[in-house]
């Protein structure tokens, strides 16, 4: 598989003190480091998947690929072209390649325009405007499902459901080849929750698109997902095959997060890695593996050393000096 | 211990009148862990309300009652049941980011629910100390004087807690109270509860919507669709022998059941019908696909059809059989 | 939270000196001779040269502006020059009778103010409510002079029940009840503007989670209002006073001079009306300085009240 | 559904003439709302047709017939010069509003732009601008009025250049910390992440979400600029003399409020009544489609 998007070694830093606070308060390093060497990449129509926990870096990944955050280091290779430090009129050209979605489905979307402009946004935005917006709106909202009424609705007016799918109909407009979707299920009910995904597997097998998703929710990631990886505190602690990962995972990390998805049947017998403490927070970033004061297994090499990656075979890595037992 | 019967509650607002709550029944038994399941605008937080008497400006209970320790919660004033209010029965909420004051500091919240008690301030802070050291909190001594802004909202959840098990309640009401946490921080809060509980001996009612830890952690548990309660029984009869079809869609649909990974979820499509302007029959009858005629006519009696597992469903002794 | 205050009073140092520079700027870069503007067209060449020099104006302007920010900054204000004395004993000549004016009518607003706000909060939507909406927005809706003149039509001039001239002839309880009613015309308006803020942010306080938690313990209600509520809804009612000393200044200009009150007010009025500028300039800035203590001021009570802003980094 | 849910649907509400329609309705149901708009539109109108229902000329001097009572002949009586009072209210009421409406619409132009570049503009540029608008808002508005009015000699345009000073900086604040909460909103990375520039971002997304609250705004405002014209002109400072002002009125009652009430009474009572009107109306305009908007004044 070639792959559309390359990130390699990836670092996105912000400042926390301004230097005037940062020199009173005596802050040698007024950073924090939200994305701390990140590499991955996604093939042709595959759906990769990002998992994390709160802080772990995952939204502020995705907004730098958006080029919505400035990284301060590595690279994001699109179709071979390098995207940071690109020139800000090509820069705009570039992003009709790439479809985004938000969490908030609702908020999301400009709230006083109507669906219709909403849906002719991409088109002016992009210097398009002689084609038949109009057209362009009901094509969009067929795409999706909609009924063609919702363009003269305003976006309160939706349920979050339908709001999740104007949203992907906005995305797809300009013909993306890769789109991003932050939490696409946030604040969705399960019952709807499957709609969407179910929408953004049907348009990927008919268009043939790419998916990056990000979310917390490793049941979706399981269905729908080819590759995933895992971020803790900016790192990737683990990618590899969605179902190699879930068979047999290797950080012990992805372990607790596993298990932490209690499955829903009270018989199950679950065999669980529970961590103790939790996620520290990002000033005060604890030295070697960040994971070392939650781990079960870490001593004293993971205070002081971060792992190096470990590749397996059927390129599966993880970063970790005392993997688990590979059955 | 706790006992709702036929309780419906109504909110007058501009569009009409809300029937947020229609004829709704529930039971918690002393000691046991009651999870109630249901998505957004099934009438959870409005039956929390009723049971705590924190019910909107503009809601009023219409008809039924709500029987906690032998009397009717709706019968006392606002006087006696705050008496009740942190004593007999005590509330975790789901936000743990907005549920304490952010200028008072956590010693002197723990401090002001023990008004009742006619101890020293000496003694109600030693019990603030063993509390917060039972949920978890190190350090609990120091951290007594810190103000909520200064915990991570894991461990605000857990102060939540402790303040809410302080008084020893009979019932606890815990609404989504780890829905706003990460997954790892989720299994621990859950563990705690459910040692305390044991440990304590009280009841709790546990509202989610994350099937998995109903499952988990409840013995019984009630299914809410649209303001009624459309299922309940135990645990292992909801899970494995569900009766109601809006139970067995909402168990289909967690993709977390489903063993074989699939581009193809499986969904319930429509949508809530407008409580304002209620079907004349079952309330589910527009998106169940083994509705009959009877059910677009006829309002469906709740009805036992196994020890503890009752359905509010025309089929329901026949469903939970096939 | 040292660093906190350091910043927030760096800040008002910076905004007086910003604010001073604007108004000597402003004064210096109006079309015609501001020396002429003082002493009139027909003044001599040589007197307009001498008043010029004397004032520093032969300078360019920046270097004014900083020559004439480092004597204020040494406490002096520049002098009177037709009476030939120094400003700085004119304005703090006066400024006591203002400050006792906009204190007292502040302190009367906030006695009646702050309460029936609490009142009208607590008892939502209710009968109280109501009356006390109405008349604190009619309260706001007065303008201070038009209640002064009332005031004075009323209670002085028809009811002769206390004087509407002066300051009194010196002794204190004269004083006193010559500032009953300035300070009444100054306070009401405020008493409107205290009452909708404490409502306003009272019930969005009590619309917080954390009070629903502080109910689901069965905190009494006094507990409650008095102590999760009121502490948390009286911060914004601490800015509005601290800005607030700037809107009462503005209406000491009105009251001093419809009472014919000493102050700083009535000065400022009889400067302009003299085009006695070096006095205008003294105590507009005096006036200026005195707002941005006390905002600052009210920032820093907040600050303090407030454990979120206290440990702010 | 609670109050609050149903007031956010009411913020986001488009402006199109159905929706003005109803919310109009809303605000004549309630009694306050009723009144203020009833008794603005009083004052529009006998503003706008002064001329048409003033009996007297406003500045015809009859000696003989001063310090009047009011009478079937002068409504609310005469001043110290014989002038019809209620003729030169009626007049006075002109100049208030033209003052109130010309001074606030061009603060209020300058200070959505101020307050926008502030707001999503760079870091530096929000600072300095911040800094200005807080320098001039440390002048008490008549003290600095005042300070104006040495520089420019008293005038209408005096009054209004001091109300345009003091209004810009409470418009721009308003107005940029509006636009830093849109700016870091979703649907506003959405536009970013396509591609709209800044002022695509500016116009179509920012904009029309922060006109409504600054008109709620502004329409509160009219009554303190009345407030300020009034007083400016009580004081001399304002409009000159023999044009009628609410101010001048006062002032001329003042000096014979020991000899007849009337003046003062006649000059006061539009003043209260228009401020009374325009705070109403405003206050309900405010509830109805933003109720958080201005906690603090």
């Amino acid at each position: 598989m070639k792959p559309l998007l390359e990130i390699s070694d990836l670092h996105v830093r912000f400042r926390t003190h301004s230097p005037l606070s940062a020199m009173m308060n005596g802050i040698q390093d007024p950073f924090v480091d939200a994305v701390n060497g990140v590499s991955l990449h996604i093939g042709e129509g595959e759906t990769y998947g990002l998992v994390g926990e709160s802080g772990s870096g995952k939204t502020t990944l995705a907004r730098s690929i958006l080029g919505l955050v400035q990284p301060q280091q590595g690279s994001i290779r699109y179709a071979g072209t390098e995207l940071i430090g690109m020139p800000a009129a090509q820069m705009k050209r570039f992003r009709s390649n790439v479809g985004a979605m938000f969490q908030d489905p609702v908020g999301s979307l400009s709230p006083r325009m109507t669906i219709g402009s909403l849906l002719a946004e991409p088109f002016k935005i992009h210097g398009l405007s002689d084609r038949d917006l109009g057209h362009e709106a009901t094509r969009l909202l067929d795409m999706v499902g909609l009924n063609r009424d919702f363009s003269s609705r305003y976006p309160h007016q939706l349920s979050g459901g339908q709001a999740r799918r104007v949203g992907v109909a906005r995305a797809l407009a300009l013909n993306p080849k890769l789109i991003i979707a932050d939490e696409p299920t946030a604040g969705l009910d399960v019952s709807v929750q499957g709609e969407i995904l179910n929408l953004l597997g049907k348009l990927q097998a008919e268009l043939g698109i790419s998916i990056l998703v990000i979310t917390h929710n490793l049941n979706v990631v399981r269905h729908i997902t080819d590759r995933m990886g895992i971020m803790y505190f900016g790192r990737v602690l683990e990618q590899g095959p969605t179902s190699a990962i879930f068979h047999q995972p290797s950080h012990p990390y992805t372990l607790a997060l596993l298990s932490a998805n209690p499955e829903p049947d009270p018989d199950a017998e679950i065999d669980r890695l529970e961590l103790h403490g939790e996620v520290p927070s990002l000033f005060n970033r604890p030295g070697g593996c960040e994971f070392h004061p939650r781990c079960p297994f870490s001593d004293d090499t993971c205070k002081s050393a971060f792992p190096d990656i470990t590749e397996l075979d059927n390129a599966h890595s993880f970063r970790c000096h005392h993997p688990l037992q590979r059955a | 211990m706790l006992e709702i019967s036929r309780l419906n509650v109504e909110f007058t607002t501009e569009r009409g009148v809300i029937k947020a709550l229609r004829d709704v029944d529930l039971e918690v038994p002393r000691g046991s862990i009651v999870g109630v399941v249901g998505e957004s605008g099934c009438g959870k937080s409005t039956m929390i309300n009723s049971i705590i008497g924190l019910l909107a400006h503009n809601a009023a209970v219409r008809s039924g009652s709500i029987t906690f320790e032998g009397s009717d919660l709706l019968q006392k004033s606002q006087r006696e049941l705050r008496d009740i209010r942190g004593t007999r029965i005590s509330m975790v909420f789901q936000d743990p980011m907005t549920a304490l004051n952010p200028v008072l500091s956590i010693g002197a919240q723990m401090t002001d629910i023990q008004y009742r008690d006619p101890i020293g301030m000496a003694q109600k802070k030693q019990r603030s100390i063993r509390m917060l050291s039972r949920v978890g909190i190190p350090d609990p001594e120091t951290r007594l004087e810190n103000y909520p802004h200064q915990f991570s909202g894991g461990m605000r959840q857990r102060i939540a807690i402790a303040m809410a098990l302080q008084a020893e309640p009979a019932l606890l009401i815990a609404d989504e109270p780890t829905t706003a946490l990460d997954a790892t921080l989720e299994v621990q809060i859950i563990h705690r509860l459910k040692d305390l509980q044991q440990s304590m001996g009280c009841s709790i009612l546990f509202i989610s919507h994350h099937l998995g830890v109903i499952a988990e952690l409840c013995d019984f548990v009630v299914v809410m669709y649209g303001g009624e309660v459309v299922e309940r029984g135990t645990v292992r009869d909801i899970f494995h022998r569900p009766a109601h079809p809006y139970t067995i869609k909402l168990l289909e649909c967690d993709p977390a059941r489903i063993a074989e990974t699939t581009r193809a979820l499986p969904t319930i499509p429509g949508e809530i019908p407008d409580l304002v302007n209620l079907p004349p029959g079952c309330i589910f009858a527009d998106r169940c696909d083994r509705c009959i005629k009877v059910c677009r006519e006829q309002i469906p009696q709740t009805t036992e059809f196994a020890e503890h597992h009752w359905a509010r469903c025309h089929l329901a002794g026949s469903m939970a059989e096939t | 939270m040292w660093l906190y205050f350091a910043k927030r009073i760096l800040l008002g140092v910076l905004i007086v000196l910003t604010a001073v520079s604007l108004l000597y700027s402003m004064i210096h870069l109006v079309p015609g001779d501001p020396v002429k503007t003082i002493l009139g067209p027909r003044a001599s060449p040589e007197l307009q040269a001498q008043i010029r020099t004397k004032m520093g104006l032969d300078d360019p302007l920046p270097v004014q502006i900083v020559k004439f920010i480092g004597r204020v900054a040494t406490g002096d204000l520049g002098e009177d020059v037709f009476k030939r004395k120094s400003v700085n004993t004119i304005v703090f000549e006066q400024l006591p009778h203002t400050i006792y004016l906009v204190l007292s009518g502040i302190g009367w607003a906030m006695l009646v103010g702050i309460p029936l706000g609490c009142l009208s909060a607590i008892y939502r939507n209710s009968m109280i409510d109501r009356i006390a909406g109405v008349l604190s927005v009619s309260c706001i809706a007065i303008p201070t002079f038009v209640v002064a003149l009332y005031s004075v039509l009323l209670f002085a001039v028809t009811l002769k029940w206390l004087p509407a001239i002066g300051a009194g002839d010196g002794n204190f309880s004269s004083y006193i009840i010559h500032l009953i009613l300035p300070a009444f015309a100054v306070g009401l308006g405020w008493v409107g503007y205290l009452a909708r803020l404490v409502r306003a942010s009272m019930l969005e306080v009590m619309s917080e989670n954390h009070v629903r938690t502080a109910r689901a313990f069965g905190l009494p209600e006094r507990t409650i209002v008095f102590k999760y509520v009121l502490r948390l809804a009286i911060l914004p009612t601490v800015t509005l006073i601290g800005m607030g000393i700037g809107i009462l200044l503005s209406s000491a200009v009105f009251t001093e001079i419809v009472f014919a009150r000493p102050g700083i007010g009535r000065l400022i009025f009889d400067a302009v009306t003299s085009r006695n500028y070096p006095v205008v300039m003294g105590s507009v800035l005096v006036t200026t300085v005195l707002f941005v203590v006390s905002t600052t001021v009210a920032d820093l009570i907040n600050a303090l009240v407030d454990p979120r802003l206290r440990h702010h980094k | 559904m609670s109050a609050t849910e149903i007031s956010a649907q009411a913020t986001q509400m488009p402006a199109t003439w159905q929706n003005v329609w109803r919310a109009l309705k809303r605000v004549l149901r309630e009694p306050l709302g009723a009144l203020g708009f009833g008794l603005v539109m009083f004052v529009l109108v006998s503003a706008i047709g002064a001329d048409f229902f003033a009996p007297f000329e406003p500045n015809k001097i009859d000696i003989r017939a001063k310090l009047q009572p009011p009478s079937a002949e002068h409504y609310l009586g005469t001043d110290q010069l014989g002038r019809d009072i209620y003729s030169r209210v009626l007049v006075g009421g002109r100049i208030a509003l033209k003052v109130s409406l010309v001074s606030i619409g061009i603060a209020l132009v300058i200070g959505l732009t101020l307050g926008l570049i502030a707001g999503y503009g760079p870091r530096w540029l929000d600072n300095s601008l911040m800094l200005l608008f807080d320098s001039v808002r440390s002048f008490p508005t008549v003290m600095f009025a005042l300070a104006v009015v040495t520089l420019f000699g008293p005038s209408l345009t005096t009054v209004m250049i001091v109300v345009i000073v003091t209004q810009i900086p409470i418009y721009g604040r308003m107005v940029r910390s509006q636009t830093q909460a849109l700016r870091d909103a979703e649907f506003i990375l959405a536009e970013r992440a396509m591609g709209a520039g800044f002022f695509r971002i500016i116009a179509m997304h920012i904009l029309p979400n922060v006109v409504g609250p600054l008109l709620i705004l502004a329409s509160m405002d009219i009554p303190f600029v009345i407030t300020i014209e009034a007083g400016l002109s009580f004081l001399g400072m304002g409009v000159r003399p023999p044009t009628p002002s609410w101010g001048t009125i006062l002032n001329d009652g003042y000096s014979y409020i020991y000899n007849t009430p009337w003046p003062v009474i006649a000059g006061g009572i539009p003043v209260i009544l228009t401020t009374l009107g325009f705070t109403f109306l405003g206050e309900s305009l405010r509830d109805v489609f933003d109720p958080k908007l201005r906690k603090e004044i």
